[in-house]
């Protein structure tokens, strides 16, 4: 165990500061659910591809830097400390592009993933379907082969960022005759084929950070099937690995709220009645440092050659509902002005909380509630019975 | 002794209930988003018909002459629609400051035949709060400055639009000066009459909370009953009947919490603070909480717009902090606790004894 | 609705207190989990039956005083005011006393409910099996039909004062063809009887709160079954519904601990430096407070010809979870010297305290688990779906 | 940057585990609480065989000269068997302390030799603790007064037992008077030395919680598994995962704060104290829930003498409040992040800004 930072790391960090401080926009983008803003988040995609920032553990022949998982600790913390802008292409570069790399024939590496890096392609992503939320395997929509194409029907809904997005990547029945997780296929569909028609579904705050994606008809060529026809749930289960893995929940956004809020304790400490909001106070940022903590163990682990376990489901619980708790912790300092919204007329602003607020409400939801997280460890990690 | 309703009472409150589940829906709160002043004049006539507004206005000046305690349960269903009409704030806060004036003042007594009759409105401001809601439909505004409190048109002030979180909430700054010829009352008097304006503030929020509370269990109950997952219905997953169950608990031991706080506050209004106190603490605790088990038992869908569950969660969030947030109030039940000459113990329960 | 109690309320109060204050031994009584303090118990509940105060919502035919609840309520908040001795005879006048004065014979009634009232037979309970703790209707132990007696043979456990007590009410099964909750039978068993083997179970504090009970061929007269041979489970779930209810937990109990605990914070607030002790101590007193409020809630609505329903899982979970709070917290305010036994040779003694957190440890588990009584209130009270 | 232990220490730790496991049980522990010293002399000599107590001596006393970030992973094991010998006060406690003032104190000198070899035990005071354990089987007693730490051989003092829930835990309230030729250290030294104390007692009361908490989640696991009710494992309830789920967070996150400490201890001592209370406070929750979610899972069974889950819980009770209760921890903390000089946000969490 050696918790000093290398003289290379150190550089590194210090490299990656001077980029943020030069390049970060110095006024804040617009919500990416937003057109405007998604064109803002675009636009800095595209920047941050231009100096090699996009995707540093890539490899250098994707646009990245090869880091490893410290380095990458490193440049997350350093980019969230710079108060750089959120990732609008998250579904690409953090679940696809990794898949892309581990599954994807060379024709499709080359097509898909150096436009995903260059920021010039956005990515949604497309997995739900109604009556199949938590329940993955119900899938309905099918893929129908036609010679070198695929025929897609169905529906789809939580599609995350699908409403300004130029792809999205599904998962099909493509076996007409399967049930549960046999016979489904993982492919890519440009969002502007025809037959395509996307509803943005609203959310807390009123803006469409999902939507529903309907097919009818749509064409795609087979060439677009990723990981092999019927190899669907596989390839789902290898991504969906990576999003409630690692590099989604970067500790060093917690982190970087448990600093605020600790500002926002002091700021207001004179007026704070309610004395168990210190020891909220304190408990955030014990959690915030345990989740970075744990986060470098595990990526220490990890360079030495150890697996990804059910750290995944154990890490979803901790952020999800630290988040929650710093924001709720927010919303009792802030007390009746919490209710405000930030554009309000009024210097009592509450800044970005009440947004972070509705937000962390999302947390023990997506990406398997909670509850079934829960399960998992129960039954995987601790061996309860299953039934 | 006997902590129950009359049969009048409740057989009141239940016509009204079924009156406000018919008016008030989802859909005609969505409706009033988008309008210019938010508010419902037809509706709010219609609850004037009803006699709501004249149920706390005294018999002499035209009203019905009823308590505090006769207008809980039916605040408690303003909560359950989410009504987003000011009665509460109007019939419960506003008129019986004005009562308590009205044999020194007769703007008062003007004032409250008109509310009686659904002629004028009256919003009010207090040293709690940092907005005043609805001040945009009142007539008038009561506001306080200091140990005064004062009376003023709304022409005689300016109103800043603050943007909530609810889309259904109105709540404007108030600039204003105060003069002379508003002054309403002051003094000790002052003091007292804001003192009893905060309690009946929070005892109105405090009811609309349990409300709100219990109609977040019931749509999320209802909704994981007809949803299906893994070939069932995802309520039948222990998680979430606990997530209910702990929400039915809260809720169950608000509802005598408040009963016994609009009890006091009709009663012996002076020893009303720990009561209230009590009351608005447990019913936020129970609100936040069905909020936040009903979002995540909804899953994805009640993350979003179109789910009712969100108009009812950010009202729930919204009055959890509005007429004293709950660090205020367990402020104010510590600093009784701590004061070495309160009674407390189990044959302290009813009784005088419960003065901060 | 009126708050005030009646001048004849109010009379009845004092009448309690005077008599308490004038009768309630100076010093504790040892616990009643020994022998030598259950004979002490045993005296005091003769003491109690001799001034007819044993149970006051008791007829006065059996020694009672005809009380209603109110009056019951103010009884309990005056016993536990003064610190009188807990009940050893619970077993007895809380749950069989109620149960034989609805469903016993005149002739059982004579027998049994004379002798538990004044304080000379004490009784213990006996439904747990090995196997059958929450499924009570998984009971194995038999009762055999010859002439007139039955010969029961077979093992209860967790029998709550079986180890000193002087009888034992326990559900046999009298069909052995049956199954489930059908073919049982409440009989009523002296624990001196030939071929009954009582093996004590101490419990966290090291003393024997219940036992296991062995019966091999013991003889009782089939005039000891109670409410008809095949009755055995609606007989055990009227008690049942009698001990979830209102009488056994009085909120007083609950409200003199959160005025100890109040005291405690009040003593200690100048060494506290976790400040979010207060708001567990505000806590706890709103959560006593709210108990008794909804206890008084109940008792009026039942004067009024209302019946108990679903309140009896919510009180449950209710008083379990605050009783635990209260003497957390109480550990909390106490730091290191909450580890301490009361008898230890120190002034810095933990009073009843540590005794009180053990035996708090208990309240979610018996009566029916917390966990439990969530799955009723989902499914009776709110009505979700059972599978 | 490297967050994992070494091949060797997790080796090392394995054979320890198994030695434990194998002579400490449910069984040996009962036994010692009916004899005379509550302790296990030809345990302890075998565990001096296997170096335990030598490890922190420094090598020119007979030592391994290891670090405390080498023992506490063995402090855990200790805690994972209820392990009543004082092996975690004497080896990570008291040695490194001796061990500061070895090179000006000769006695420091040789009580480390005989600790290395297991001749001589020595058990520690701290301001923070109102008893002093294990100073029964103690040769030396090492005691604070004021500034100053003195060392006394136990005739020196007299000592009054008090009982503790954990009838594995011997306590003693130690009646003494500090003499010139008994001290050890004083002034600036001996502050420091005292905090240095608290830091690695915390730090050892924290390890062997989280030992505990495992153990605890294990044996509920295992029980909810075999035992079987409405005929299924009780295990198969989704209420009892999540109890036994809850549990495994509390413990995941609570260990790489531990290990974080023991580093910083055995690195930076002088700033530890952020990190050793971040430690104690997280394993203190983690044993906390795990004992309560355990009885709770156990139902009746849990609350009995002879079921061997009561023997870990008093041991987590006491151990939570030992070396500075929750509270006491805490308080640091908000000490700490109070401070408007205190460095923290997404880049700070290793170096030397965590100074209280």
């Amino acid at each position: 165990m050696d918790l000093n930072y290398t003289p290379e790391q150190i550089a590194f960090r210090h490299e990656v500061r001077d980029w943020l401080q030069a390049n970060v926009p110095r006024t804040a983008l617009k919500s990416f659910d937003t057109a405007e803003g998604f064109e803002q988040h675009r636009q800095w995609e595209q920047t941050l591809a231009q100096g090699n920032w996009g995707m540093v553990t890539w490899p250098k022949e994707y646009g990245g830097r090869g880091c490893n998982l410290i380095e990458w600790l490193i440049f997350e913390e350093e980019y969230y400390r710079a108060q750089a802008p959120l990732r609008v292409n998250q579904n690409g570069i953090f679940l696809l592009g990794p898949t892309l790399m581990e599954y994807g024939t060379p024709e499709q590496k080359e097509r898909f993933i150096t436009k995903m890096a260059s920021g010039e392609e956005m990515w949604a992503q497309g997995w739900s379907e109604p009556g199949a939320g938590s329940d993955m395997a119900a899938i309905r929509s099918k893929a129908v082969r036609e010679g070198d194409e695929y025929v897609l029907n169905g529906q789809k809904v939580w599609s995350t960022r699908a409403v300004f997005a130029d792809w999205v990547f599904c998962i099909f029945r493509t076996d007409p005759t399967s049930e549960r997780h046999h016979g489904l296929s993982f492919i890519l569909v440009p969002l502007d084929a025809p037959g395509i028609t996307v509803r943005p579904i609203p959310q807390l705050n009123g803006l469409p950070g999902f939507a529903e994606i309907f097919f009818d008809d749509v064409r795609v060529p087979v060439a677009n099937c990723l990981g092999g026809e019927g190899e669907g749930w596989n390839i789902a289960m290898a991504t969906a690995g990576f999003e409630r893995g690692l590099m989604l929940r970067s500790p060093a956004r917690f982190q970087e709220t448990a600093k605020r809020l600790v500002a926002l304790y002091r700021e207001h400490a004179n007026d704070i009645v309610d004395l168990s909001v210190e020891d909220a106070v304190v408990k955030s940022f014990m959690d915030a440092e345990a989740y970075a903590l744990s986060t470098y163990q595990t990526a220490s682990r990890l360079m030495k050659g150890g697996k990804i376990g059910s750290e995944a489901s154990v890490n979803k619980i901790s952020w999800s509902e630290l988040d929650q708790h710093m924001h709720e912790t927010a919303m009792r300092i802030l007390a009746n002005n919490a209710e405000l919204l930030p554009d309000a007329n009024t210097e009592a602003t509450v800044g970005n909380w009440l947004e972070g607020f509705l937000f962390a409400q999302s947390g023990p939801i997506y990406a398997g509630t909670n509850e079934i997280q829960r399960n998992i460890i129960a039954e995987r990690l601790l061996g309860m019975p299953r039934k | 002794m006997d902590f129950t309703f009359s049969e009048d009472q409740l057989v009141f409150c239940d016509s009204v209930k079924q009156f406000l589940q018919k008016e008030v829906t989802a859909d005609s709160l969505r409706t009033g988003w988008d309008s210019q002043t938010g508010r419902d004049e037809a509706l709010w006539q219609q609850m004037v018909e009803l006699g709501l507004t004249a149920m706390l206005v005294p018999e002499q000046f035209g009203g019905l002459g009823m308590s505090e305690l006769d207008f809980v349960l039916l605040a408690q269903e303003c909560g359950r629609v989410a009504l987003a009409e000011p009665l509460v704030e109007t019939a419960l806060v506003a008129t019986p400051l004005l009562a308590c004036q009205a044999d020194r003042d007769a703007r008062c007594a003007t004032l409250l035949e008109k509310i009686a009759t659904g002629e004028r409105r009256v919003a009010v401001g207090h040293a709690v709060n940092p907005t005043v809601s609805d001040a945009h439909i009142a007539d008038y505004l009561i506001l306080p400055s200091g140990n005064e409190i004062h009376l003023l048109e709304r022409e005689r002030v300016s109103l800043i639009p603050l943007q909530s979180v609810d889309p259904s909430r109105r709540l404007f700054k108030v600039e204003w000066r105060p003069e002379e010829e508003t002054l309403l009352v002051n003094g000790a008097r002052g003091v007292s009459a804001m003192a009893a304006t905060l309690n009946r503030g929070a005892l109105g929020a405090a009811a609309q909370l349990i409300g709100l509370a219990e109609a977040m269990v019931d749509m999320t109950v209802q909704y994981t009953t007809d949803r299906f997952q893994f070939g069932r219905a995802i309520g039948s997953n222990q998680a979430l009947k606990h997530h209910m169950a702990n929400c039915a608990v809260k809720t169950e031991f608000a509802k005598p919490a408040l009963y016994r706080a609009a009890y006091t506050v009709s009663q012996r209004p002076v020893h009303a603070d720990f009561a209230v106190s009590h009351a608005k603490v447990a019913a936020g605790e129970a609100a936040l909480l069905a909020a936040k088990n009903g979002i995540q038992s909804h899953g994805a869908m009640g993350y979003t717009w179109e789910c009712n569950l969100h108009i009812w969660m950010k009202r729930a969030w919204a009055l959890d902090k509005f007429w004293g947030h709950s660090g205020f109030h367990k402020n104010r039940l510590h600093q009784w606790l701590m004061n070495p000459n309160a009674k407390i113990g189990a044959d302290k329960t009813f009784g005088e004894q419960h003065k901060i």
